[in-house]
């Protein structure tokens, strides 16, 4: 397992860690997705995850969020063991998510998937997605909505309940590049205003763009984690996923 | 339609309703006040399971602890129809949150099994509880011979039933359960409790499933395990929600209707062969009109609306 | 104790066993490889004990060398509506497939009403009562026959679906559908088969079942059940469980009956059903398919 | 050998291939590159058939193969190595392969196929008895290029081949392709492992929000400053 960076990072509050992953295990049919995996993730940042496919970063998210439980380790959120909970609990806790393959309500119209939410607000609702610009299809069912604008309603959903915490799912794939920008500005925003995220990204320009830390992940381990400029010169890194 | 001309319609409607069995007689009020049976049964499966996706397929044992509680308590306690219906209702709630606790985890096919295997299951029992049911020999309530009566106590509930659904359908709780049926784990990580969710969707519909049976039990005044627990009734209960679109408000109602009368009309005109038109129906609903005949209005209607207004620009 | 009446009990189940897996397998195989809970199976029984009815009846053809024909007739009914109609709704939600499966067993069940009436029949002949005591305990010989033949069916089945090309690309079929196009597999037709070979299943269990108790257009609902009972005991679309599954059931019933009265059976039979569902989804060997 | 012109599609209204025109010659490696949500699965799945185009057409060997079921197109001896795990996980691997030649009517020319397969794969032959599913990710790859093999086809698409593969087995899978071009098929690549992909092809194609974006030589691809930047994060 490659040197853990950590120490370099700047501590603006001391080493709170508001989520923490203990020695966490899951397999999938024998095959490790996430193995034996301790990392800590601190607030008002954004931390992006990254790792070639399969290794185990969706998965992550899944054990975080209460849809799927660990073989072993533990999980907490500002020191609350949440490892056992429902994903409704976690979820009203503050920690709010988006999936990799989008999953919104097909058959409700765009408005009503903003007021499924636990704790909604329906004039947040409305601003939000004018800001996505979907607001002119608030009436629309769902999957009428093209790829990138399902995607935009998702993140928006994710966003209505303002939770304290997001883990975002490649939020930005098959987004148009206007819209990126608007999105990792709106991310970058949420962050000074004290929110954390986790974001899981292919596109290098908007994870070293928006990321203060990165915890790159292979094989379900921990291989590397620290600021940006750390990352693109780790050589486990290069070769586990930019090269190879 | 404007709001004013929807109450108008509403209000002619309920008139209409409250006028209609001073014009009828006789066999005629009795189909009528059996088909309004129908729209509320069939309301009421969709309640549940229309909305959360979840298919109840036995939803025939609530009606027929409903029945047999009723007539229990009438019968051997002495206890007169209305506190008689209550217990039952409130019965029938309790059995449907126990059942609801270990059968709600479970989805799709292997929860429509578990549902059927507990309707039968629950027929079985009264049929040998024979101490209290007086088991295959049926249990004969105290007569109450008034068409009117029933009528409208069933109209009553059946519009209750319609009103809870329309009312359910404006709410947060509406929309939650229509989440759960289109994807449940997503519903979840959004802060939904998505299991007290289908409790109280599940235990709603188990007591006005019990209501209906109970009022049958003494509109009847005679019930028999093998009746009021067909598995036949569940069938048809999700026949017509499918038939007339399951998920919407007035699907059930249309279903209800359609499948109603045109059962009637071929059972009178071809006896012996109605149930195989029937049949030809569910089969060609199925293939033909997968959302149902009101899903399909609704759906044509929405879409012709939406090519009124410019086409959204996509990005 | 006086353990001969439990014996009794066992040695009956096992007899009945057979014949439930039978038409369970095929319940189990059409689960398996497509997710259509078919409600028609017990539908397709009681056709297959109504042909060997006729055949008998009409064409005095012993009911045990209808087998081969009544196997093809069925076999013929089921490829006939998996093409023309339940292909068109595979992969639909649950819902689909049950109402769809729900309006054949109607259409099936009131056709042979018109057709036959509703009167109870039975086939008689000469063999029809003989019996062998063996230990003590005396045995039909129909239904010893017909649990062989039914445990020939099984055999003949694992055969097929492990050996042959066709029953390769079935299971394949269930495995990964997707793939099994890549492969060139025809699935559209292989569920056609495979609906066919349940539903030929359910054809010899019906003319066993002719053999032994008296049959009625009606009779489908009782054995749809009881195909739902054994498939869920024996595990969801894993085909040997079928086997285990018939057997259990058979015994509950046979004891139940013996021990509790008959009154009791349905209810030991439904009670297990949900308390396996809810326990144990995967069935009685962990098996089976869940969701 | 393999030519899509203007190809639209994308599920029910959902358009993602906005499109998209593409060539693959006899005896070439050819490499699809992009980011997720970029349309590469739609694409593979058109191509295959799964998906059909709402424009546009497909042709292989000189014939139209638009809007044919997969099981067709597989006819047409075009091979696909599909994306995520697709081996039948209850069967052994020797079924598995045997169900790659499923459309030989000829029981000698799968025994024929299988006996070079081995001989490509070893490691297969080794392990034939074993259950599918039970194998590690590296050797269910193989299992499914090998089953693709058994087509004798005239084409193979792969679909992100290396996902989620240890580094060491993803160099085995790559030598195979090359392998198997040296030999002088004609392959397709799909991936999102840019650099590798753009290393062992002849020509290759950047595809984004469902619009070819760069075309060229893999090496010229790979020294292009844009496409590096954009797609290797560099």
């Amino acid at each position: 397992m490659a040197e853990t960076l950590d120490f370099l990072l700047p501590h603006p509050e001391g080493d709170t860690q508001m989520l923490a992953l203990k020695q966490l295990t899951k397999a999938f049919g024998g095959v490790r997705a996430i193995d034996n995996l301790t990392v800590s993730f601190e607030p008002h940042r954004v931390h992006g995850l990254i790792g070639p496919n399969g290794a185990g970063k969706t998965t992550l998210f899944n054990l975080t969020s209460g849809t799927l439980r660990p073989d072993n380790g533990e999980i907490s959120f500002n020191g609350v063991p949440i490892t056992w909970w429902n994903p409704w609990n976690i979820a009203r806790l503050g920690i709010g998510r988006t999936f990799q393959t989008i999953r919104i309500f097909p058959k409700m119209t765009v408005l009503q998937n903003m007021m499924v939410p636990y704790g909604t607000d329906p004039s947040r609702s409305v601003e939000l997605l004018e800001f996505v610009g979907l607001r002119e299809f608030r009436d629309a069912p769902a999957r009428e909505l093209s790829y990138g604008q399902q995607k935009l309603l998702e993140f928006a959903r994710a966003l209505v309940t303002s939770p304290r915490f997001v883990l975002l799912d490649e939020p930005t794939a098959g987004v148009n590049p206007i819209l990126v920008e608007k999105i990792m500005g709106h991310i970058r925003n949420l962050t000074r205003d004290g929110k954390t995220f986790i974001v899981i990204e292919h596109d290098m320009k908007v994870i070293m763009n928006l990321c203060e830390r990165i915890v790159v992940l292979h094989n379900g381990e921990k291989i590397a984690d620290g600021p940006p400029e750390m990352i693109k010169t780790n050589q486990q890194v290069i070769d586990a996923y930019f090269g190879d | 339609m404007a709001r004013g001309a929807k109450l108008l319609t509403l209000g002619v409607l309920f008139a209409g309703l409250v006028g209609l069995p001073f014009f009828l007689t006789g066999y005629k009020l009795r189909f009528v006040t059996w088909l309004l049976m129908w729209v509320g049964l069939a309301s009421t499966w969709n309640l549940f399971s229309g909305y959360t996706g979840y298919i109840n397929f036995g939803p025939v044992a609530f009606f027929g602890v409903g029945a047999y509680v009723t007539a229990v308590l009438m019968v051997k306690a002495g206890v007169s129809f209305f506190p008689a219906l209550l217990a039952a209702g409130v019965l029938a709630g309790i059995a449907a949150l126990l059942l609801g606790v270990p059968t709600l985890r479970i989805r799709g096919a292997y929860f429509a099994i578990a549902t059927l295997a507990f309707s039968e299951a629950t027929r079985s029992l009264t049929l040998n509880l024979s101490g209290l049911t007086e088991g295959g020999k049926g249990l004969m309530l105290p007569i109450y011979n008034n068409a009117y009566f029933f009528y409208f106590v069933i109209l009553g509930l059946t519009v209750a039933v319609v009103a809870t659904v329309a009312f359910i359908q404006r709410t947060r709780f509406g929309i939650t359960l229509v989440s759960i049926r289109e994807d449940e784990v997503a519903s979840q990580v959004l802060g939904v409790n998505t299991f007290l969710n289908k409790m109280a969707a599940f235990g709603l519909s188990g007591v006005f499933l019990a209501l209906y049976g109970g009022i049958y039990a003494y509109w009847q005044t005679f019930i028999e395990p093998g009746e009021v627990f067909n598995v036949l009734y569940s069938v048809q209960m999700l026949v017509m929600t499918f038939l007339g679109g399951s998920g919407t408000l007035l699907g059930p109602i249309v279903g209800a209707v359609v499948l109603g009368a045109m059962t009637e009309y071929l059972w009178a005109t071809f006896t012996y062969v109605y149930l195989i038109f029937v049949g030809v129906l569910i089969v060609a609903t199925v293939l033909f009109l997968p959302d149902g005949v009101w899903g399909y209005c609704v759906q044509t209607q929405s879409r012709r609306r939406r090519r009124a207004q410019p086409a959204p620009v996509l990005e | 104790m006086d353990w001969h009446p439990f014996a009794v009990a066992v040695i009956d189940g096992i007899l009945l066993g057979g014949i439930y897996a039978a038409f369970s397998a095929g319940f189990s195989l059409v689960f398996g490889t497509m997710r259509v809970i078919n409600l028609a199976q017990g539908e397709l029984v009681m056709l297959g004990a109504f042909s060997a009815y006729w055949l008998y009846r009409v064409q005095a053809i012993d009911p045990f060398y209808s087998i081969p024909i009544v196997l093809g007739v069925l076999f013929l009914v089921g490829f006939g509506l998996q093409k023309l109609l339940i292909n068109r709704i595979i992969a639909k939600e649950p819902l689909v497939s049950l109402l769809l499966t729900f309006g054949i067993s109607l259409i099936l069940e009131n056709l042979a009403l018109r057709l036959w009436t509703g009167d109870y029949r039975t086939i008689t002949t000469s063999y029809t009562g003989s019996r062998t005591v063996v230990a003590g305990v005396t045995l039909s010989n129909m239904r010893v026959v017909g649990l062989g033949l039914a445990m020939l069916a099984m055999v003949g089945l694992f055969l097929f679906l492990t050996k042959t090309k066709i029953g390769k690309a079935i299971r394949a079929t269930a495995q990964h559908p997707d793939a099994a196009r890549l492969m060139g597999i025809r699935i559209h037709q292989i569920y056609a088969l495979t609906f066919g070979v349940g539903a030929a299943l359910a054809g010899l269990a019906g003319v066993l079942i002719a053999l032994i108790f008296t049959i009625q257009p009606a009779m489908g609902g009782f054995y749809t059940l009881m195909s739902f009972c054994v498939v869920v005991l024996g595990g969801m679309g894993y085909v040997p469980g079928a086997l285990v599954g018939g057997f259990v059931l058979g015994i509950i019933q046979t004891t139940s009956a013996t021990f509790l009265g008959g009154h009791w059976m349905e209810f030991s039979i439904f009670a297990t059903l949900l308390l396996v569902l809810l326990s144990r989804p995967a069935g009685i060997l962990g098996k089976g398919i869940v969701e | 050998m393999l030519h899509l012109e203007n190809v639209v599609s994308g599920y029910g209204k959902i358009e993602i291939l906005h499109g998209v025109t593409l060539d693959v010659r006899t005896g070439e490696v050819v490499s699809i590159i992009g980011p997720n949500g970029s349309g590469k699965s739609t694409l593979f799945k058109t191509v295959m058939g799964f998906l059909t185009p709402a424009a546009g057409a497909i042709r292989f060997d000189g014939r139209e193969i638009t809007g044919l079921p997969p099981e067709e197109i597989i006819r047409r001896q075009i091979s696909c190595v599909p994306q995520g795990r697709c081996t039948f996980p209850h069967m052994t691997v020797k079924e598995n392969l045997e169900l790659g030649g499923y459309i030989h009517r000829n029981r000698q020319e799968v025994s024929r196929a299988l006996e070079e397969v081995f001989a490509q794969f070893p490691i297969l032959k080794e392990r034939r008895r074993a259950v599918a599913g039970s194998l590690s990710g590296g050797e269910q790859q193989m299992v499914e290029m090998a089953r693709a093999l058994m087509l004798r086809p005239k084409a193979l698409l792969l679909d992100e081949p290396l996902l989620g593969l240890a580094p060491k087995v993803r160099g085995v899978i790559l030598d195979k392709v090359l392998e198997l071009n040296a030999a002088g098929g004609t392959v397709l690549l799909i991936e999102q492992n840019a650099r590798r992909a753009l290393e062992i092809a002849h020509r290759a194609y950047v595809l984004e929000l469902g619009r070819i974006r760069f075309e060229g030589p893999g090496g010229e691809l790979l020294a292009d400053k844009k496409v590096r930047r954009l797609y290797i994060g560099e």
